[in-house]
């Protein structure tokens, strides 16, 4: 009988060690779902399965080890643990039945880097053009924006820590890029 | 170490920290805080270049970024090897650093006797404008002969010859407000900005050192302490405040729309130790709520005979070195004057034991208090008197003088002896920023300057550059920028001069070189003749004499140019009209400007996640947008027509694998999906049925082919869209542009899923055989699962979307497989697949067998001039829709037109032959030039599977023309081929329709 | 006409160069004339000098409303090159290249025309096939082209990088050994010269506010800033302003203007020897007779009038000259400047009739006038003299924008499948 | 670099942005009724103005939407955005020279 079973995941980048002291890592798979409905279909509701939907614009909202994140006026990237994904989106559907929305999954399409520690935010200003002060882009900010030359979705979770997402075909350029900012802090 | 002319004490410059630098191969000593240039006055040597049409021997001019003669070939890193040299450095502006090396440019064979310096002797016939005059006889000479002369003259230093070892960097940021300057009145501002913390406040400064003229200032005091002690509580003041970023050596050189402000920072050329992975530059982009400009002025030089000799300065200059780099530029001084300003320079250098004489065009009567404090030091004043020409060559001896009657007579001549010249013909507002910005300039009359009028953005200005020169008032207006206000007291300053365009003399004007743009050789008399030839508009004076166009950009002499032209038209100097100026303030290095955007980080190199696994096996890649491929696999010594022969053939004969993951790919979703694709898509897609595949067609609302591929319907309100490679990010903009602003009624959602699959295609008559055992949840039988259908299930224990489809006429199915998983699926294939002798295949292969077929490629076989009927589609255009993006379009008239280029074959009577892809196509190969084009070769391949060459092509008329010979272009002429029809393969055995 | 010579550069130079006279004269404007041309650039200035050598038409006037050459005659990149690939545009700028050779000499004017050859290059397989399908029509038109390998490229152009290991590594390039750059002033300054001295009415400072029109509809004159003046046929030779012209005359136009910046280097010693354009990665460079490296960048995405673009694209642009050239980067960036270009749907001029009788228009140079410049000219001034267009001009009509007959040479060169 | 206000995201920098052309450019409710004169001007003919200037521009590194923005193409100054399918405001009507 043929073992069929023998899928085995590769990440998209190979870690590269920035010798600076803002730190540039990869982040291990998790699942990401496009979650798409007009303000009408969700009908004021505020979540949707464990999902907050009533999140201001580029903002992220976390509930337990579920985040979304309102990246347009009806666009919104929900991430949660690899392992939940289906129950997950079962949930997701079942909740949004019989109204207009899209639910696509996007756990292999995009790839996340952590970038942390003081002056993480000069690093990530070398390539992108938005204004990372505080006051502009608080902790829980969450967007879509440019790094020097792919798109990302920039998160702050924390003053000095930001997560870096993009499509999985950019990972290296985008790794090496923040890598390379990251020289200036040495 | 030899520095004769280096005062005991004084100055800013660290005397604990001595060093040396090379100067044209000899060594220079000096300190921390000097310059190059302060360092060759400290030599007691003017001599820094040559000029750049006449070869004539030139000093330092100025102290400042505005230093017009003093230009340096640098290597700032010799020690390191190559790649840190470059040309056109200012002497004034390099910061002195042990080991620095540096050259004069522009001379040959040496900076004391160059042969070029025989153009002095013909400037004569150098005037303004004479290359346009001669060089046009015989004709071909001017490629030939004049051009290749005149460039070698021309050109100022010598361009790097090796890539760059130093690394830029690149930083975005923002601010409430940008502090341009860091002297009296930038400090003022930025003080007063930052004061209530509210605010993010950057200053920049160009100098490596804070405090502006103030740095070239002893004497003045400002609430009774001296001035620089100002500065420094100041500064300190600023270091103290958190919301508060200084950046010295950081020029601000452009302002762009919406305050988007650019600065190059200066981060490691003056540091002796500097790690290798600092970053040499790092340019801003600053965002600014509002900009505070504090930039200063530039002192004008005086125009008469020869006033370019060196030791030869601007009188403000002589100060900045004896005051900040303790230096004296010479023993015995003439200042020579048409303003109040320079008397502190008199001052100074008689304070430093420089012998003194002034030489002031102005009347006793129009002078202020500075005329008796001079005296009163016991400095020979001159007023009422012009300068008629400099003596000496490569150094002043002298200075001719003579009063001036009131009539303007000149009066007898005396020579005043001399070894340096310090010379001030007033004040020019440095308002290039608030140009950039699109201010408009207003002209003062009473300051005979340009100052900054209306604002177009929000921004300040502040200080000299505002048209306010006394030191207090400086402080206050500087204050009065930021927000805020004070008063200080401050030691008057010496302020107001009579306009001078060039001084009275006595010699045939027409003969005189009395200097307006030092590097650029312009002289009084060519702005003149330009003038006498009906260039009237400044900006025409300036492109015929090159007036202001060096590399110093006229900093010194645009207005000198300006008022010679309105004086000479005899018009108001506003009429005549102001350059407008343009980035950037200082040139900028390219490197800069590129940042990080170099080598690896240039574009991004988007990979599959296939693309390790065909690298490890030798594949040959191409780029394809910003996409690399594998284009082929060859074995060891095959080429590539031999690899892509026998891959194609494996495919016909067993099975091939091939990476298609860079195919564009969207999922649609919502209740009007299908209706949302009938109007994006030519055909229909109501009827097809969850579990089917349509082929689609795309157009631009010009009705030309736009893109297409296989459309998926996974279930009525879902579609699984495939795209070109090179089309899917412009597909998904074209769709998402309908959706959102003709259709927004539609209920459908658009998510790019392109990176989510990766795609595995197996092609061939043992693709089934190979694939079937590794698959589950799937019924393979050709009733449930026939050739243009779709299906979900697992595929080596992960799920996947599989598609029975078929680019190559064979059996086919494409494996869409999460993007993690794609690489160990593809592996299993590939080992299961040995039993069939698999082969990997790349494009290229691609391209052949579906040539061989028939099938088309948006953007090889189109080329955005093509409808869907040139391309034989007319058959997936929807009689029925009532419209569709392109639909209108297509009945225009030459839309419909006989004589259409359409899709044909074309077969070489030698079966042999490759025709070029591009080749052009004619009836008679004999016809005389310009020939009758009928089209041309769209794709060209040699067949293993069809035993021949084949080729595609869009020919006039083609359809109509089938079996006909033609002509087509070969590099050496023409070859005869016949028209086909453009499928060249009869799939044998269990073909993808069966 | 008192002509420039070497001979007469020595005599002045003995007496202090005061014998020169003026170029051009600065005349009032006249009642009326034959012929008005709105717009004193070198395209404008062409048409004029070759209505008065070529047709004797004289009583021309070329209305500038600031000073002749100010648009983007001056402030382009200068090249000069006809490796068109669709036979229309290959027979207006061959036309084009045939006179320039001339040039200097016709006009008694040295516009340096400097046949230093165009580099185009190829980085990937699309390129390819492109350039060539281009140098193979341009052969069967007659006008040169021809293909090189990497090894020939850097041949032609030493400073180039071949290396297979840079991101678009250089597959091969067409050159054009009869392109080349000129000295765009001289251009102007040239045609100016020549014009005035056959009895052309240069007018600057003379902004065109309105048409004049009789009753039957055809156009009578025009409303200026110096006053109305007559004319029995206008030609609107704008550029960037050709749809505020237009506009002020009730037309609209198929055209959109967008800044179009580019900028010199320092000037440095020889470095450079022809001239490289790259399409793929939007770079194009040469080296000034001044010394300059003079590079063009690319366009800004929206409709302005501001001569201003933003900071972002000379980025891209020298990103892509710094691949090429890695050894440039320690060059400086001298001066950036902007022009406004107007574009057209399909990239390609449009030279004619308008819908008002008398009313002709040339425009929609978009990023590539200077090159046609003698060329548009001598076809504009035949279809001003005789009301109808000359064979080469016939196919830029208006109405192809209706009939879909475009010349789309931007979209001839596609995209990467 | 222009400074754009998107409706949803607010201001961010126009490397985030793509410029869409003229705006109220009705496309024809039935085009195969449309002469081929009006149908080219819909395709191609453009007012291209010197001053205020309504037009379309797409965020689409940023938030995805399009909308509409009047902007003088004088001075490049937005006078104001605005949501796709509102009409165009009254506000700077007025054409600028310079």
């Amino acid at each position: 009988m043929l073992e069929v079973n023998v899928a085995r995941r590769t990440p998209a980048v190979a870690p590269m060690k920035a010798a600076s002291h803002v730190r540039v890592e990869p982040i291990g798979p998790e699942g990401r779902l496009s979650f798409r409905a007009k303000e009408s279909a969700l009908a004021g509701q505020s979540e949707v399965a464990g999902f907050r939907v009533d999140g201001a614009m580029n903002s992220r909202t976390v509930s337990g080890d579920r985040a979304a994140l309102r990246l347009g006026p009806d666009e919104w990237l929900f991430t949660c643990p690899a392992a939940d994904l289906e129950e997950v989106a079962e949930a997701i559907s079942t909740t949004m039945d019989n109204r207009a929305f899209s639910l696509v999954d996007v756990s292999h399409r995009d790839v996340s880097f952590l970038v942390e520690g003081e002056h993480a935010d000069f690093v990530i200003n070398a390539g992108a053009p938005i204004d990372l002060s505080l006051r502009s882009f608080p902790v829980g900010a969450a967007t879509r924006t440019i790094l020097a030359k792919s798109d990302i979705v920039l998160t702050r979770l924390a003053e000095d820590s930001f997560k870096v997402t993009c499509w999985r075909s950019f990972a290296t350029y985008v790794h090496g890029f923040l890598v390379e900012a990251a020289k200036d802090f040495a | 170490m030899n520095q004769p002319f280096r005062l005991a004490a004084g100055g800013r410059v660290d005397r604990s920290r001595p060093l040396t630098v090379t100067f044209n191969g000899r060594k220079l000593s000096g300190y921390r805080g000097d310059t190059i240039a302060s360092m060759l006055l400290a030599s007691g040597s003017h001599l820094a270049g040559r000029s750049f049409k006449y070869h004539r021997p030139r000093g330092i001019l100025s102290h400042g970024s505005d230093e017009p003669s003093a230009l340096l070939s640098v290597d700032w890193r010799a020690d390191r090897g190559p790649g840190y040299r470059d040309p056109n450095n200012r002497a004034t502006v390099v910061e002195a650093r042990e080991g620095l090396v540096a050259k004069t440019q522009n001379h040959w064979p040496s900076l004391e006797t160059d042969v070029g310096a025989v153009n002095d002797l013909l400037s004569p016939i150098f005037v303004a404008g004479f290359y346009y005059k001669t060089f046009m006889w015989p004709r071909k000479f001017w490629d030939k002969v004049y051009e290749p002369v005149i460039r070698r003259a021309a050109g100022l230093g010598e361009a790097p010859e090796v890539p760059d070892s130093d690394r830029y960097a690149n930083r975005h940021a923002h601010c409430d407000v940008l502090v341009v300057g860091a002297g009296p009145a930038g400090l003022s501002a930025a003080l007063a900005a930052s004061a209530d913390g509210s605010k993010r406040v950057i200053l920049a400064d160009e100098g490596f050192e804070l405090g502006g003229s103030l740095l070239n200032d002893a004497t003045s005091t400002i609430e009774g302490k001296p001035a620089m002690a100002w500065v420094e509580e100041t500064l300190a003041a600023l270091d103290a405040r958190e919301n508060v970023v200084v950046l010295p050596r950081t020029t601000v050189f452009g302002y762009y729309n919406h305050n988007h402000v650019a600065m190059v920072e200066r981060v490691a050329d003056h540091r002796d130790a500097a790690p290798e992975s600092l970053a040499r530059e790092r340019l801003w982009q600053v965002r600014a709520g509002e900009v505070i400009l504090a930039a200063g002025s530039h002192e004008r030089p005086l125009v008469f005979e020869n006033n370019d000799r060196p030791g030869i300065m601007l009188a403000d200059s002589v100060r900045a070195f004896i005051n900040r780099y303790a230096v004296l530029p010479g023993k015995e001084i003439v200042v020579a004057t048409s303003g109040a300003s320079a008397y502190r320079a008199a001052l100074d250098a008689k304070a430093a034991g420089m012998g003194v004489t002034l030489v002031d065009i102005r009347l006793e009567q129009d002078c202020g208090a500075e005329l008796a404090d001079a005296r009163a030091a016991g400095i020979t004043v001159k007023t009422g008197h012009t300068v008629i020409k400099s003596l000496g060559t490569k150094r002043v001896t002298g200075l001719v003088v003579a009063p001036l009657g009131n009539g303007g007579q000149i009066g007898d001549k005396t020579t005043l002896a001399c070894d340096c010249v310090g010379m001030s013909g007033g004040w020019t507002p440095s308002v290039h920023l608030f140009s950039q910005s699109r201010g408009k300039l207003a002209f003062d009359a009473e300051l005979d300057a340009f100052l900054p009028g209306q604002s177009a953005q929000a921004e300040r200005s502040a200080g000299a550059c505002h048209g306010v020169y006394d030191l207090a008032a400086v402080i206050a207006d500087g204050a009065k920028a930021g927000g805020g206000s004070v008063t200080v007291e401050a030691t008057p300053s010496y302020t107001g001069f009579q306009p001078v365009r060039v001084l009275p003399t006595d010699a045939d004007p027409s003969r005189v070189k009395a200097f307006i743009d030092f590097q650029n050789d312009v002289t009084a008399k060519d702005i003149k003749l330009a003038v006498r030839e009906g260039f009237q508009s400044i900006e025409h004076v300036k492109r015929y004499t090159t007036t202001g166009m060096a590399t110093d950009q006229g900093k010194t002499s645009n207005m000198n140019a300006l008022g010679l032209v309105a004086g000479t038209l005899g018009r108001e100097l506003p009429a005549v009209g102001t350059t407008t100026f343009r980035p950037p303030y200082t040139p900028v290095t390219f490197g800069a400007l590129v940042g990080p955007a170099r080598d690896d980080l240039f574009d991004p190199v988007r990979k599959t996640a296939i693309d390790p696994w065909a690298e490890k096996n030798g594949a040959v890649f191409e780029p394809v947008g910003l996409w690399r491929r594998a284009r082929y696999f060859p074995k060891d010594g095959e080429d590539m027509r031999a690899a892509v022969a026998r891959e194609t053939k494996a495919v016909r004969t067993s099975v091939g694998i091939f990476d298609a993951s860079t195919l564009g790919k969207i999922e649609i979703v919502g209740p009007d999906a299908a209706e949302f694709m009938n109007r994006i898509y030519t055909n229909a897609w109501t009827k097809l049925k969850p579990g089917r595949c349509r082929y689609g067609l795309m157009l631009r609302e010009d009705g030309f082919v736009y893109d297409d591929g296989v459309v998926a319907r996974l279930a009525e309100d879902r579609f699984h869209v495939t795209t070109t490679t090179g089309g899917a990010p412009r597909v998904l903009a074209h769709m998402e542009d309908y959706l959102q602003t003709e259709w927004p009624d539609l209920d459908v959602f658009l998510t790019s899923i392109t990176e989510q699959w990766a795609v595995i295609a197996l092609q061939g008559p043992n693709a089934r055989k190979l694939l079937e055992p590794f698959v589950t949840d799937v019924d393979f039988s050709d009733d449930v699962f026939p050739h243009m259908s779709v299906t979900s299930g697992f595929v080596c224990g992960v799920p996947c979307r599989l598609f029975r489809v078929s680019f190559t006429g064979e059996q086919g199915f494409e494996i869409n497989v999460p993007a993690d998983y794609a690489e160990s699926v593809w592996k299993t294939l590939y080992e299961a697949g040995q039993k069939y002798d698999i082969v990997p295949y790349g494009t290229e292969t691609m391209h052949v067998l579906r040539c061989e077929v028939g099938f088309i490629i948006v953007g090889q076989e189109t080329d955005g001039t093509a409808t869907p009927d040139d391309l034989g589609l007319s058959g997936l255009v929807s009689k029925v829709k009532p419209d569709f993006v392109g639909k209108r379009s297509l009945t225009r008239p030459d839309m419909v037109a006989s004589g259409r280029k359409q899709l044909v074959g074309l077969l070489t009577k030698n079966s042999d032959e490759v025709l070029d892809e591009g080749a052009q196509i004619v009836d008679d190969p004999a016809q005389p030039i310009p020939m009758k084009m009928l089209g041309h070769v769209t794709s060209s391949y040699a067949s293993s599977n069809c035993g021949r060459s084949i080729a595609m092509a869009m020919l006039a008329d083609g359809r109509s023309r089938i079996g006909e010979t033609v002509w087509v272009t070969t590099p050496q002429g023409f070859t005869e081929a016949t028209i086909s029809n453009a499928v060249f393969y009869d799939v044998k055995g269990e073909t993808a329709d069966a | 006409m008192r002509r420039y010579s070497l001979t007469r550069l020595l005599k002045e130079a003995a007496s202090g160069h005061q014998g020169w006279g003026r170029q051009w004269r600065a005349p009032e404007p006249k009642k009326e004339y034959d012929v008005i041309i709105v717009g004193g650039g070198g395209h404008g200035l062409a048409t004029a000098y070759y209505l008065a050598s070529v047709h004797g038409v004289t009583n021309v006037a070329v209305l500038e409303k600031g000073w002749i050459g100010g648009g983007n005659t001056g402030r382009n990149t200068t090249i000069v090159r006809s490796n068109y690939l669709f036979d229309e545009s290959a027979a207006l700028y061959n036309h084009a290249v045939n006179l320039w050779e001339g040039l200097s000499q016709e006009l008694n004017y040295n516009v340096m025309f400097s046949q230093r050859g165009v580099l185009m290059l190829a980085h990937n397989h699309h390129d390819v096939i492109s350039f060539k399908r281009h140098v193979y029509a341009n052969r069967l038109n007659g006008v040169d082209n021809e293909w090189l390998s990497p090894e020939e490229c850097k041949e032609y152009c030493p400073p180039l990088s071949i290396s297979p290991d840079i991101r678009y590594p250089v597959l091969g390039g067409a050159l054009q050994r009869r392109g080349g750059t000129a000295r765009h002033d001289a251009v102007a300054w040239g045609y100016a010269r020549g014009a005035d001295a056959r009895g052309v009415d240069i007018i600057q400072n003379c902004e065109v506010t309105g048409l004049k029109r009789h009753p039957d509809g055809s156009v009578a004159g025009v409303e200026t800033t110096r006053g109305t003046i007559g004319a029995k046929r206008i030609g609107v030779v704008a550029a960037g302003n050709t749809g505020v012209v237009m506009g002020r005359f009730g037309l609209r136009m198929p055209v959109e203007s967008v800044p179009l910046q580019a900028l010199v280097s320092e000037p440095v010693k020889p470095v450079f020897p022809c001239v490289v354009m790259s399409n793929a990665v939007h770079a194009y460079i040469s080296q000034s007779d001044k010394g300059e490296l003079v590079i063009g960048a690319g366009t800004d995405q929206y409709v302005s009038y501001s001569q201003q673009g933003g900071i972002q694209i000379i980025n891209h642009t020298l990103d892509a000259i710094c691949e090429l050239f890695p050894q440039f980067t320690r060059m400086r960036m001298l001066r950036s400047w902007g022009g406004i270009v107007d574009v057209t749907p399909d990239r390609s001029p449009i030279i004619g009739k308008t819908p008002i009788e008398g009313l002709f228009v040339n425009c929609g140079w978009g990023t590539g006038g200077f090159k046609a410049t003698p060329g548009s000219g001598h076809v504009f001034a035949h279809t001003l003299a005789t009301g109808e267009p000359h064979e080469i001009n016939a196919p830029y009509s208006l109405d192809r924008f209706r009939t879909g007959r475009l010349i789309d040479e931007a979209a001839a060169a596609a995209v990467a499948h | 670099m222009l400074l754009i206000r998107c409706p949803y995201c607010g201001e961010r920098p126009e490397v985030e942005f793509h410029c869409g052309g003229e705006a109220h450019i009705a496309r024809p409710e039935t085009p195969t009724e449309t002469s081929d004169a009006d149908w080219a001007g819909f395709l191609y003919y453009r007012t291209n103005p010197r001053g205020v200037h309504a037009e379309r521009w797409v965020h689409n590194h940023g938030c995805g939407r399009w909308f509409n923005a009047l902007r003088d193409t004088v001075s490049d100054r937005f006078v104001t955005t605005y949501e796709m399918g509102t009409p165009r405001p009254e506000a700077g009507s007025d054409v600028t020279r310079a």
